[in-house]
């Protein structure tokens, strides 16, 4: 076991360099590069050798490369240009939105998602079934930005329950943060929702046919003690799955909804960051988005070897 | 910079472009011309009734972009300007007429030595907003810090000054290596504000994430990019005046959403709307709008010489334009700069064929040619060539940009050229631009005082913005004249010829000048939208 | 004196798994005679199916050497060692899962020939045939697809394309084991009417006593990777000596399907020791009533019950029945003498 | 392993082929849903008589049902419609051929990956993780701006952004299918590497492969609309859902229909392949129930 946790570990530490190299590169890759783009119109050829100079763009990428991980590795990620703010500190203000985005997101697509499913999958080729699974690839369909426009328009601008947009932090103003994260929250959420009731309905149902199912229920187990402990417990594996790579996707896929809701989190960073040439907040935004993505793979693998052992000895037989 | 909804009016992207300005790109009248800007049009749709001010309250402004780190010694955004003009005051600035006007100066400077020395006089009884008195020295300590910080963004503009010092506790005197008749003009922007030496000395390098500068708010908190909250400065000399209790700015990139956002009341003066909102909102008793036109300009470059590079030498590329030059002529007759202004965006923009802004005292009309289809297509048959003409023409991504290349697409279409729209993302387009590699680009310049600044670079062999790669002696000639001439009469005798020329379609066919635009509550008194597009909250307040 | 058809010498395969290595098969010796079934019969996890998939190269031995004909196969390239998949095929345990489920039945069995490129095209639909109908399939099924026939059907159809080339040893690992009983004796009577008709060797894989005793003329007992015992069919199934061997006998076989894990599992107090950690004495010792001090220390070697001797010395003097207990030998040399 | 049931297979056969049949409605109407689409896309000019592309400055941002206009205008004067049945050309082009371009693509090297593990298979593996590592939105962002704007940059970044998953997919099937015992049979039988991948493998993994393609394509879709919001898709004046309903945004307040038919497009397209994609799943492989 732990041989497996030392060789995943490696693997990921690998993907991570490749990731920070691949970062580094397509950051340059961009045509336009941040000197033009900082010193903007009217930029004087000095200004430019000022930027330039203090960017190091002058030097060759290879050594920048290194540079870069120099400083990463003292755990200084630069200072963006943009906001002369240090990139630590800009990324520190808005993980914290994003990250609040994506767990109530996933809190809500577990509060409706698990239910649903089990209910469809109980209810098998009934009404509720298809009424619920029709409601899950609409959620799936639905064009997230569109969603998000929709519920403005119905919520904020028609009625005003709920605000169009704007973040306070929880620890200022609890209810009033709670307010703003309803609507980015359904929208986020409802895919998350879809793809765990799916889930979790076709596991319910696999695991219902199983045998030991059966024989507990020939046991004369109550219904309730069939269903909660033998075959909830052995759908989880995949459940945890889902909602670890969910994690990742939404870590990642956030910016469309912080955008229509105006909330200041990573998401909507990166993007600016890509059209600002902001060379330092972009590598660290993208590398810290890998590296989340890679930690939670991770820990994912490790949990899904825990809870099914035969994933370790992949690998075992020639 | 917004992502998705990119919808903004081109001024928000060109004006982020060109907040990256010297600290002179405020727009007014130069201060040596007697001549008036008030043809710039500061319209509010609602007369503003003499109601009573009440005295508090919270200010909220949404703005289309965020302003980079507060500092005015590098700051170069648009946005940026807003907001030092309600903290950061300079030793002039700009009257609701347009014309500089002391500030913490007491008086316009008293110029001698031909030109050569400025001496200023300072207001008494200033303090900063951390309470330091403002004196000489402290004059002498930011323009020094503009001139020599490595990042400084206003060092170009102040290239022209050799010395500052304190000749009294109260005044300064600049000595110049040539005479600058711009000089109070720059000091109105940003290269004017005083910073507190006490502040820089504890802040250093950080300064713009603490700036203290004199001024009705003062900086209280950024908790995030798009977040800057001030609050009424205790140390303020004219605090009386000052009604508001605090002043935020918030950043909404997505027009759509600004409005909803000053529907619901969550913002209460927006400077982020799209034109069609603003629009909507001037049938609506309890908003009130403001316009103003300022040198802000858009036009269409023509690649007709920069086939390699703008630091290459001239060359022709291999398109109809560069080919057949008269094709301008006919693509300009092919479009109505009115179709556009009126399709796109509602109207509000000037249409203008000429760099110089109607405000500008230097501009003379010269009346532009109206869309005429039959003469477009004359010349081009004259030219010989086979029709649909191919055109690419290159439009920075947003939904507005995508449009007005979609309305001169339609347009040109029916004089036989067949324009294709690439809508292309910004800084890509620029570096396009700059190596030559495209065919016909829409783009902007945010505008400056001086005549000279709206058109020598972009024509100028070798300059960086010169996209199109245009070479015309005629026009070298009469900007040299334009520079050298003394007077404001001579020189618009001059810029009549420039303009008349810059008509001839050398490489740029101008479109129209950008208007601002301002919605505010009807319940927010007092807000005064300076023609340079500047909002100052120093007397605004709400009256119920 | 000819070679054996197959001769393994100290065949061993290990797998490394993230806890450590794994001794699958240990020092397994075994020969097969032309035209001779040797049982290889063992608990689930002894290594049996190990030894078979080693035999038709599906696995890499980790020492020792595999011989056909003479020829060592063991490190045979891709290549060369394709004239010698032609002798060796194999029949799997799971006739649900062993045949290409995209493939009608004429092309599963035609596709062996074709990638051994036996006869033409008119050639290879004849020996298709000749073999489905060796195999007691009607022609109808040639067009079917494995997802439309019975388990039995298939299992008939595993075995004729393992058979269509001709193979000299067929490795049959459980093949009935999978199968409802009533279509057990069938696949079962059939293999042993083919085997009398096509004269092929065979290795049968099986946990089912019952089954060896049926098929085969020579029985090796597996337990944790080595042989515990081997001999003749009556020699091992009926006077089997070895502890493990008698707890395997005393099994009673039900004959009920649902109950068959129950007849893989020896009467022997215990489960089998974790592989990652086997005894260091006789494999066996955990578990057996017999142990002494000795088995628990020292590791048995396989030994000729009547003579005493070690392997190659006892199958000169055409002993071969042997098995590997210090304490049978101990005893069992008492008998003989 | 396969379960030998003693349950009555009758009864079992009944109750599915119930369950199966209600289920076919929805996946036979998202089927018919798709073909109807699809013939949208191809008789576009027939049913309308306008230009999706031709502007009317004098009849900007008409209200349905008005001047002769179903739908209405847009702010450019154009049909809206027109616009919405043209915009199935480009929209479904951008679906349908980023999802063969992935899979193409991805097939292969996942085959590859999962038969022959080891190496191969961890330089792939760390390869696709680094793209998944990266957000779609970057990725597709970056390749326009290096390729620059148009429906086949737009394509590519879809495709490529596809590549990952379908790699994993088709990797995990190999993994699994190697272990199969008719591919250890054809191993057995001599059969050489290229055969087992492409007649042993391939035709094995279709299934998931199809099922995965129904759900890609409507996925693109969804994508190609947001590359339109950066304006990296589809090119003006091509009309293509995505760019309609960025457009729109601009007009939510004067004229909503233009944002929301558009978004009603997009959603009853992804809908019909979800619902077909869906029923296929159930079809294919009857163990998902």
């Amino acid at each position: 076991m732990k041989r497996y946790l030392y060789r995943r570990a490696g693997a990921s530490f690998i993907t991570l360099v490749l990731a920070s190299m691949v970062v580094f590169a397509g950051v340059r890759a961009l045509p336009g590069n941040m000197a033009v783009a900082l010193s903007g119109e009217n930029g004087s050829a000095a200004a430019i050798a000022a930027i330039t100079k203090e960017y190091g763009l002058d030097k060759p990428i290879v050594v920048q490369y290194f540079d870069w991980v120099k400083q990463l590795l003292s755990g200084n990620l630069g200072i963006s240009p943009q906001t002369g703010q240090s990139v630590v500190s800009e990324i520190a203000q808005r993980l914290p939105v994003t990250i609040e985005l994506t767990l109530l997101s996933i809190a809500f697509g577990i509060v409706v998602g698990i239910p649903t499913g089990i209910y469809a999958a109980l209810r098998r080729g009934k009404a509720a079934d298809y009424a619920s699974n029709s409601i899950a690839i609409f959620g799936l369909s639905i064009p997230s930005f569109w969603f998000g426009i929709l519920l403005i328009l119905l919520f904020s601008v028609r009625s005003h329950i709920l605000p169009s947009s704007g973040f306070v932090s929880f620890f200022s103003n609890p209810l009033g943060n709670l307010k703003d994260m309803v609507m980015p929250v359904v929208v986020l959420g409802s895919g998350v929702a879809a793809i765990l009731m799916r889930q979790m309905r076709s596991g319910m149902l696999e695991t219902l046919r199983s045998d030991y199912v059966r024989t507990a229920r020939a046991k004369g187990l109550p219904e309730r003690v069939v269903i909660g402990k033998h075959a909830l417990r052995n759908s989880v594996t995949a459940v945890v799955t889902i909602i670890g790579l969910q994690f990742g996707v939404l870590l990642s896929g956030v910016a469309v909804t912080e955008q229509v809701f105006l909330l200041p989190g990573i998401g909507q960073l990166t993007i600016d960051s890509v059209f600002q040439r902001d060379y330092p907040t972009l590598q660290a935004l993208a590398l810290l988005i890998a590296f989340s993505y890679i930690v939670i793979n991770f820990l994912v693998d490790v949990a899904y070897s825990y809870l099914n052992p035969r994933v370790r000895l992949v690998g075992a037989s020639k | 910079m917004p992502f998705i909804f990119r919808h903004r009016n081109t001024s928000a992207k060109k004006g982020r472009l060109a907040g990256v300005l010297i600290g002179a790109s405020l727009v007014l009248a130069s201060c040596s011309s007697g001549s008036s800007s008030s043809t710039a049009a500061t319209t509010a749709s609602t007369a503003a009734p003499a109601a009573t001010i009440k005295n508090g309250g919270q200010i909220i402004v949404g703005l289309p972009a965020a302003p980079e780190a507060l500092d005015p010694a590098t700051e170069a955004t648009y946005y940026g300007r807003i907001v030092f003009a309600n903290m950061c005051l300079g030793l002039y600035g700009i009257s609701s007429a347009g014309l500089p006007t002391p500030v913490l100066a007491s008086a316009a400077p008293v110029i001698s030595d031909g030109g050569l020395t400025y001496t200023i006089t300072l207001r008494s009884g200033v303090k900063f907003n951390d309470g330091t008195p403002l004196n000489a020295a402290a004059v002498v300590t930011s323009l020094t810090r503009d001139q020599t910080l490595p990042t400084s963004a206003r060092a170009s503009a102040l290239k022209d000054i050799v010395s500052v010092t304190a000749t009294g506790t109260d005044t300064v005197q600049l000595k110049l290596a040539s005479p600058d008749s711009a000089l109070t003009t720059i000091l109105a922007g940003r290269s004017g504000i005083v910073v507190s030496p006490t502040a820089l000395a504890k802040e250093g390098a950080n300064f713009g994430q603490q700036p203290v500068c004199v001024g009705p708010f003062m900086f209280s908190s950024r908790p995030s990019l798009d977040q800057i909250n001030l609050v009424k400065s205790p140390y303020f000399y004219d605090a009386s005046k000052v009604h508001a209790a605090s002043l935020d700015f918030t950043v909404i990139t997505d027009p759509s959403t600004c409005y909803s956002n000053l529907l619901s009341g969550a913002i209460n003066v927006a400077a982020c709307l799209a034109p069609n909102d603003v629009a909507l909102l001037k049938s609506n008793s309890a908003y009130q709008t403001q316009t103003v036109i300022t040198n802000a300009y858009a036009g269409l470059d023509i690649n007709v010489g920069n086939a390699n590079g703008y630091n290459k030498p001239s060359a022709a590329p291999n398109n109809p334009f560069a080919q057949h030059p008269s094709l301008m002529k006919a693509f300009e007759l092919s479009i109505s700069r009115k179709t556009i202004n009126n399709v796109v965006f509602s109207g509000i923009n000037q249409p203008g064929c000429t760099p110089l802004a109607p405000s500008s005292p230097y501009h003379t009309s010269i009346g532009c040619t109206h869309r005429n289809i039959a003469e477009a297509k004359a010349i081009i048959a004259a030219t010989g060539v086979s029709t649909p003409i191919p055109v690419t023409l290159m439009e920075p991504t947003g939904t507005l940009n995508t449009q007005e290349g979609e309305v001169i697409a339609s347009e040109a279409a029916q004089a036989g050229f067949n324009v294709t729209v690439q809508s292309t993302e910004f800084t890509t387009a620029l570096a396009a631009a700059e190596s030559g590699n495209y065919e016909m680009f829409a783009i902007g310049w945010s505008g400056r005082v001086d005549p000279d600044q709206n058109i020598t670079p972009f024509y100028a062999p070798g300059s960086a913005l010169n996209y199109t790669g245009v070479q015309d002696p005629t026009l070298q000639s009469l900007l040299v004249q334009g520079r050298t001439a003394t007077t404001v009469s001579a020189r618009k005798a001059v810029y009549a010829q420039v303009e008349k020329r810059l008509a001839s379609d050398l490489g740029i066919i101008y479109l129209y000048h950008e208007a601002f635009q301002l919605a505010t509550s009807a319940k927010l008194q007092g807000v005064s939208f300076t023609p340079d597009g500047i909002i100052h909250f120093a007397n605004a307040g709400f009256t119920a | 004196m000819n070679p054996p058809l197959l001769k393994i010498d100290n065949l061993s395969v290990s797998f490394s798994v993230p806890g450590g290595t794994v001794n699958a098969v240990r020092d397994v010796n075994l020969e097969i005679g032309r035209g001779e079934i040797l049982g290889l019969v063992g608990e689930t996890g002894s290594g049996k199916t190990t030894v078979g998939k080693a035999v038709v190269r599906l696995l890499e031995p980790t020492s020792g050497a595999i011989a056909i004909d003479g020829v060592d196969i063991t490190h045979l390239s891709r290549r060369s060692m394709r004239p010698y998949r032609r002798q060796i095929q194999m029949v799997f345990q799971d006739p649900y899962s062993s045949l290409n489920p995209r493939m009608s039945v004429e092309q599963l069995i035609a596709h062996p020939l074709a990638i051994h490129g036996i006869g033409g095209r008119s050639e290879r639909v004849k020996l298709v045939r000749e073999i489905v109908e060796k195999v007691g399939l009607s022609k109808a099924v040639l067009g079917r697809y494995p997802g439309e026939m019975s388990g039995g059907q298939r299992q008939r159809v595993g075995l004729a394309r393992a058979l269509v080339l001709s193979p000299a040893l067929l490795v049959a690992d459980e093949p009935v084991s999978a199968l409802d009983v009533s279509v057990q004796a069938g696949i079962l009577n059939l293999l042993v009417d083919l085997q009398q008709e096509l004269g092929f060797s065979c290795l049968f894989i099986t946990h089912d006593l019952g089954v060896a005793e049926h098929l085969c003329d020579r029985v090796a007992v597996m337990y944790l990777g080595e042989i515990v015992e081997i001999g003749r069919r009556e020699e091992v199934l009926v006077h089997g000596e070895h502890p493990y061997t008698k707890s395997l006998l005393e099994a009673v076989p039900i004959p009920d399907p649902t109950i068959q894990r129950g007849r893989e599992r020896a009467t022997l107090p215990g489960d089998p020791p974790d592989p990652l950690s086997p005894p260091v004495g006789c494999a066996l010792s955990p578990r057996c009533p017999l142990a002494d001090l000795r088995c628990e220390q020292e590791h048995p070697s396989l030994m000729a019950m009547r003579s005493g001797q070690t392997t190659s010395e006892a199958l000169l003097g055409g002993d071969d029945h042997m098995v590997r207990c210090h304490r049978i030998q101990e005893a069992g040399l008492l008998v003989g003498s | 392993m396969t379960d030998i049931s003693v349950a009555p297979p009758k009864v079992r056969r009944q109750r599915r082929r119930l369950g199966v049949f209600m289920k076919r409605k929805v996946a036979v109407a998202g089927g018919l849903g798709i073909v109807l689409i699809f013939l949208l896309a191809i008789f576009a000019p027939v049913l309308t008589q306008y230009s999706p592309t031709a502007t009317d400055f004098s009849h900007l941002l008409a209200p349905p049902f008005s001047s002769g206009h179903l739908f209405g205008t847009d702010q450019l004067g154009r049909d809206t419609f027109a616009r919405l049945i043209y915009g199935t050309q480009s929209t479904l082009e951008v679906g349908v051929v980023a999802t063969l371009f992935g899979t193409a693509v991805a097939v292969p090297i996942g085959i590859i990956s999962g038969y022959y593990r080891g190496w191969v298979d961890s330089v792939i593996m760390r390869i696709t993780d680094v793209i998944l590592a990266f957000p779609f939105l970057v990725i597709a962002v970056g390749l326009a701006a290096i390729l620059g704007p148009s429906l086949r940059n737009a394509i590519l970044a879809l495709g490529i952004a596809q590549i990952p998953g379908v790699i994993r997919i088709a990797r995990a099937e190999a993994l699994g299918l190697r272990e199969q015992e008719f591919v250890q049979a054809a191993v057995a039988s001599g059969a050489s590497d290229p055969t087992i991948l492409v007649k042993y493998l391939f035709p094995n993994m279709l299934s998931p492969l199809v099922v995965q393609a129904s759900v890609a394509i409507p996925g693109a879709i969804l994508g190609s609309a947001l590359l339109s919001f950066l304006g990296v898709g589809v090119q003006p004046p091509t009309p293509a859902w995505g760019s309609m309903l960025a457009t729109a945004q601009t007009y939510l307040y004067q004229d909503y229909w233009l944002a929301v038919l558009p978004g009603l497009a997009i959603l009853l397209t992804t809908l019909c392949f979800n619902f077909f994609g869906d029923g296929l799943r159930d079809a294919l492989d009857p163990s998902i129930g």
